[in-house]
């Protein structure tokens, strides 16, 4: 395939697409899948088929329409309409009444005015309710592949690495490393081979934005690790995904076999002489392979364990090579900044961090689902206009960022700036995206509990500090909400999660005391109001012994 | 006044008190400068008030250890965790990392010569802890005195300089585990 | 290869680009406390006791695996990281089964090495006590499971120089154990070519020869640097028995 | 007959002939080990001894090593579930809006916890760190299907199903 070739399947993609006068989209992300979006399409066709619409009328399953929590959700896309809650009986009369009669179904109908889609911003996410997530023409026809045409025919890879630094990328996967920074250390390194590696480990509990994006436009990814791929001079890649997201695989194993069947992946693309092959690696369930070193490890088959950095993966990764890893986010980014420009991207979102951030919402918050926003914007924005608050009758009070490596950020910060510096400065990170929004009826110190339970579950083993420590301030922390703690327990917690912060390996172990030394900061008195004074000195008979404690811990 | 000082004996072996006999001629010295007010080696049946050093042997293991722990605590100036076993667990720790009903198993059933049974109804046997504690973590421990026996120059040692109303620091060649 | 001057401890020293921190100070008689590191294989940095200070980074860095850059002030001993090595030894004192008294290695062990050395008069987190096995099934050798610190010499030594891969690592976190073959009683093994090379490199109890009574059991830990010098170099060196 | 010999895999076990496939397919390369370990895991059902040593064999990796991946994954299991999976899953979202009442009460119900199978070999219990649908928490997969806001109540009466279901098959 030529890019004339390329553009002219986008013009009669768009051409199929016009004799339709209506395209209902159904959301067929995992969400709205364990919704019971399956009989809703059943319905659907079966209605069109019925009613003899199917000339005028195109049904097809599109990314995630965001609003998770009122799933199935369905898009009339010719007279923008969302509709909520749908279950077969709407769909037939979505489909006789909108469709046929020209009439609204106003009961399941969603305001599209709401802030919740007024104050996004869509990049990553600007297919999702626009193509069919299956179909790699509907890609096409949407600029799909025009980006990395344009690096193919028009840019060297200096220039494609010039556009990536000018527009500011930063790696979404949490810490926020300029991307083009990245690829020009890779781009640089002396080697008879390079490698191109997505991270699609989102192993952060409660965060679905690769997801997401995997399975509503799984080739906005393999477009971003392709152009990856040209600028650094790599002819591999390896997508990592986890094996608990098997819609994402299947449509990622789908979206591969389409692209090298039109060879726009493989060799020689669009006929240029670039080859690129994309293959995926599926994870086993380990956290700590979002760590890119464990990463790298896990995809030669070995066991998770980070290594020590220096040397870094675009110096030496897989086999030694040199390798980049962006996350899925990341490449999601790549071909909107080549089509666009970069001057484009950079207006979007702050000077420091431009462009937009994807966020999974949800915990007590009234709208569930996946935003996307520019950068910069207050987190109050994001929790109360777009997530529409907390649920009535409940008091906010933390927002979690960050996941396990993250913390807790208490009401007084509300007007914070949502970008990678901010968040730093109050104990938490940007993370890969989730947000978890936490009411007044969450006791903190189980929260920094809950999450230390996942990270001592999930340390690899190799250092000690996050091997033994995070099982400690576990057990501490445990005592503590027994009320079984005394303030040297109390200070002992403090000092290791010092200890542990500052001597891990890895980031994992790094950031593991961040949700606790985060409550610490901001809910100081839930920590000491259940503490107990030191009894054991002159103590008197009856007095608890710390025994039983420790039996339990046993 | 001398200063009184108590040793007591709990999960242990004896062989850190066997250790202090070791400081013999020494201990000739060591009677005039204390008084010795509560030991295995005294006939003394309560433990008294007041004592401003307890050198306390062994872990707390049973339901006897725990009491008289809290006892000593409750009584004593300094307490002086004599021996690995009250600073660790050591030996008599090695059966925590078993549930205790199979200790008991192994001890009064499978190993018994005769009636075997487990001792659960006699009032005068002290009930086994789920698990043996290092003394500190049961009661506050001001001084750690390491060995399996401390030898008699580190008891020596540490003794002198509590005497002189210093918390001693071990020197690293008293400094020893095992 | 350029060489570089760079600061430890307020005293300049210059060294061979290239080599790491931990290599310049055992070679200026500096002492930094290891466990994981060994002479002649491979450095993992897993350990954390051997972390210094850089002065101008927050971070601190392990010294077995940090380059000097010219000019860079190291510190190994701040109050700092004497805390932090306190603590290091107190969580793998806290995580094993280790009763000195009745270990074939007492007084020769790296584990009681490094308590003296942090002054370890007691270790303020609870003991977790865990189950672990002991596999007397090998006709040599035993492997105690409770005595183990898990710093991977035998894992190492055993792929990297003998090349029998009869160890490694099993499970995650604090469930992690040294295995042989598929979790199989060692004498069962018929990778293992009983070399004895796991048991010389092992820096506590864990590995040790059948016959040794308490205390008896002296580890040959410099036998690796002297096969591997060997080996790679084609210099068979007499190595002064480290003096640490 | 000696055509039929051929065809059927040395071991007597056809079910290896995939796996064989897919170990070609990754030109036995030992970097696929955790790959042929899904596959194996896929056509097997969970990893047993002899198959991890015939895994090692094929991909001439030490045994231990395939012994270490194996148990370092979650994913992977030595030993056969339950003719149930309850799944549920532990992520933040489903945390915050209380799974692990639902873990009680399925502990509880079960007589088994988390990790463990029921003793009539019925229903397997697993905890999940994410399965990303946030949006619905709490979320459980219940043999692969994923049942959102699920309640603790809820949760028992499903497991009560498949319980009762059997029984009426073997009566």
């Amino acid at each position: 395939m030529t890019v004339e070739d390329l553009r002219e399947l986008a013009e009669k993609e768009q051409a199929r697409q016009a004799q339709f006068e209506h395209r209902i989209l159904y959301c067929s992300s995992a969400g709205c899948v364990s919704s019971g979006c399956d009989a809703v399409k059943a319905e659907l066709k079966k209605a069109i088929e019925e009613l003899g619409l199917t000339n005028k009328c195109e049904l097809l399953g599109t990314g995630c329409l965001g609003l998770c929590g009122e799933g199935p959700l369905v898009f009339v896309h010719s007279d923008p309409t969302l509709y909520q809650h749908v279950d077969a009986k709407v769909a037939r009369r979505i489909v006789e009444e909108h469709i046929g009669q020209g009439k609204k179904v106003k009961e399941n109908e969603i305001d599209l005015k709401d802030p919740f889609f007024a104050s996004q911003t869509k990049i990553v996410l600007e297919n999702m309710g626009k193509i069919d997530a299956e179909s790699i023409e509907e890609y096409i026809a949407a600029d799909g592949y025009e980006a990395l045409a344009k690096a193919l025919t028009e840019m060297g890879p200096e220039e494609v690495i010039g556009e990536i630094r000018k527009a500011g990328l930063r790696g979404r996967g949490g810490a926020g490393y300029p991307t083009g920074l990245k690829w020009d250390i890779v781009r640089k390194g002396v080697s008879d081979q390079k490698y191109v590696v997505c991270n699609a480990d989102e192993g952060d509990p409660g965060a679905f934005m690769d997801r997401s994006v995997l399975e509503g436009d799984p080739h906005r990814v393999l477009e971003g690790m392709a152009i990856a791929g040209y600028a650094v001079g790599a002819n591999q890649g390896y997508i990592y995904a986890r094996a608990e997201y098997p819609l994402a695989i299947e449509r990622l194993k789908t979206a591969i076999k389409q692209a090298e069947k039109l060879g726009l992946l493989g060799n020689r693309i669009l006929e240029s002489q670039f080859n690129f092959r994309i293959d995926i690696r599926i994870g086993a369930g380990a956290f700590v392979c979002g760590e890119e070193t464990a990463l790298l490890r896990s995809v030669m088959g070995r066991r998770g364990r980070p290594k020590v950095r220096p040397p870094y993966p675009s110096e030496k990764g897989l086999w030694g090579k040199p390798t980049v890893i962006n996350n899925v986010e990341t490449y999601a980014n790549i071909a909107p900044i080549l089509r666009n420009g970069s001057a484009w991207f950079a207006g979007i979102g702050t000077q420091k961090s431009p462009g937009t951030k994807v966020f999974a919402l949800a915990g007590k918050i009234n709208r569930t689902g996946l935003v996307e926003v520019p950068m910069g914007i207050p987190l109050k924005k994001i929790i109360f206009d777009i997530g529409g608050g907390t649920p009535e009758g409940t008091e906010f009070k933390a927002a979690q960022t960050g996941g396990p490596s993250g913390g807790c950020i208490p009401k007084e910060h509300l007007d914070l700036p949502v970008d990678y510096e901010s968040l730093q400065t109050v104990g938490s990170i940007m993370g890969s995206g989730g947000m978890i929004i936490m009411d007044n009826t969450s006791d903190m110190v189980d929260v920094a509990k809950y999450f230390m339970d996942f990270c001592m579950d999930e340390s690899c083993g190799k250092c000690i500090p996050c091997r033994v420590g995070t099982k400690h301030i576990y057990t501490l922390l445990e005592k503590i909400v027994n009320r079984q703690a005394t303030e040297d327990d109390f200070a002992l917690l403090k000092e290791l999660c010092m200890m542990v912060k500052e001597t891990s390996l890895c980031g994992l172990g790094q950031a593991a005391p961040n949700p606790v030394l985060s409550t610490i900061r901001f809910f100081n008195e839930e920590y000491i109001s259940k503490l107990k004074p030191a009894t054991t000195f002159n103590a008197t008979g009856e007095e608890h012994s710390p025994v039983t404690v420790a039996k339990e811990v046993k | 006044m001398k200063p009184r000082v108590a040793t007591a004996w709990l999960g242990g072996c004896s062989g850190c008190h066997m250790s202090f006999l070791d400081l013999d001629e020494r201990l000739i010295e060591l009677a005039d400068k204390i008084d010795l007010v509560y030991s295995p080696i005294a006939d003394v049946k309560e433990f008294p008030e007041n004592v401003d050093v307890t050198l306390v042997e062994g872990a707390v293991t049973n339901s006897e250890n725990e009491e008289l722990a809290h006892i000593i605590r409750k009584n004593s100036r300094l307490v002086v965790a004599f021996g690995d076993c009250a600073t660790t667990g050591n030996v008599t720790a090695m059966r925590n990392p078993f549930k205790l009903e199979d200790v008991e198993k192994r001890a009064y059933i499978e190993l018994a010569d005769k009636n075997p049974r487990i001792p659960d109804e006699y009032v005068t046997i002290a009930q086994l802890l789920n698990i043996a504690h290092p003394l500190h973590e049961i009661i506050k421990v001001d001084v750690w005195l390491h060995g399996c026996p401390p030898t008699a120059d580190q008891i020596w040692f540490t003794v002198n300089e509590l005497l002189q109303g210093k918390i001693p620091v071990l020197p690293p060649v008293y400094l020893r585990y095992g | 290869m350029a060489v570089i001057t760079f600061i430890i401890d307020d005293e300049q020293y210059s060294a061979q680009e290239g080599v790491t921190i931990l290599q310049v100070a055992r070679d200026n008689k500096i002492h930094i406390p290891t466990l994981c590191y060994l002479d002649g294989l491979s450095t993992l940095g897993a350990c954390r006791l051997c972390v210094v200070e850089i002065e101008g980074s927050p971070k601190l860095f392990p010294a077995c695996t940090t380059k000097p850059t010219e000019n860079m002030v190291v510190r190994t001993n701040t109050e700092k990281l004497k805390k932090y090595r306190r603590i290091i030894v107190e969580l793998l004192a806290s995580e094993g089964n280790h009763q000195c008294a009745v270990c074939v290695v007492n007084g020769h062990c790296q584990l009681q090495d490094l308590a003296y050395e942090v002054g370890l008069d007691h270790v303020r987190f609870p003991y977790l006590f865990p189950k672990k096995s002991l596999d007397a099934t090998h006709k040599d050798f035993v492997m105690d499971r409770n005595r183990c610190v898990l710093c991977t010499r035998c894992v190492r030594v055993c792929h990297e120089v003998e090349g029998a891969h009869v160890w490694d690592i099993s499970g995650r976190g604090i469930h992690c154990e040294i295995i042989a073959d598929l979790n199989q009683p060692w004498g069962t093994s018929a990778n293992c070519t009983s070399c004895g090379k796991c048991v010389s490199v092992c820096p506590t109890g864990a590995l040790f020869e059948k016959g040794a009574s308490v205390g008896e059991m002296q580890k040959e830990h410099d036998f690796i640097k002297f096969i591997v010098t060997a080996r790679n170099k084609h210099e068979w060196v007499h190595i002064a028995p480290e003096d640490e | 007959m000696v055509q039929a010999e051929i065809k059927n895999h040395p071991s007597g076990d056809n079910r290896f002939k995939l796996l064989d496939r897919a170990i070609t397919k990754h030109h036995g390369s030992g970097d696929a080990l955790i790959e042929i370990l899904h596959v194996a895991q896929g056509i097997f059902g969970f990893l047993e001894n002899d198959l991890m040593v015939y895994i090692a064999n094929a991909l001439k990796l030490p045994l231990s090593r395939v012994y270490g991946v194996a148990t370092f994954y979650h994913f992977f299991r030595l030993k056969p579930q339950g003719e149930h999976t309850f799944v549920l899953c532990t992520g933040t979202a489903c945390y915050v809006k209380g799974a692990s009442e639902i873990q009680k009460a399925v502990e509880h119900h079960c007589a088994c916890k988390f990790g463990e199978t029921t003793k009539d070999n019925k229903v397997s219990l697993i905890s999940a760190r994410c399965v990303g649908s946030c949006g619905l928490a709490p979320v459980a997969v219940l043999d692969n299907a994923v049942s959102g806001k699920m309640t603790p109540n809820h949760a028992t009466e499903l497991i009560k199903q498949w319980q009762e279901e059997k029984k009426e098959v073997a009566a």
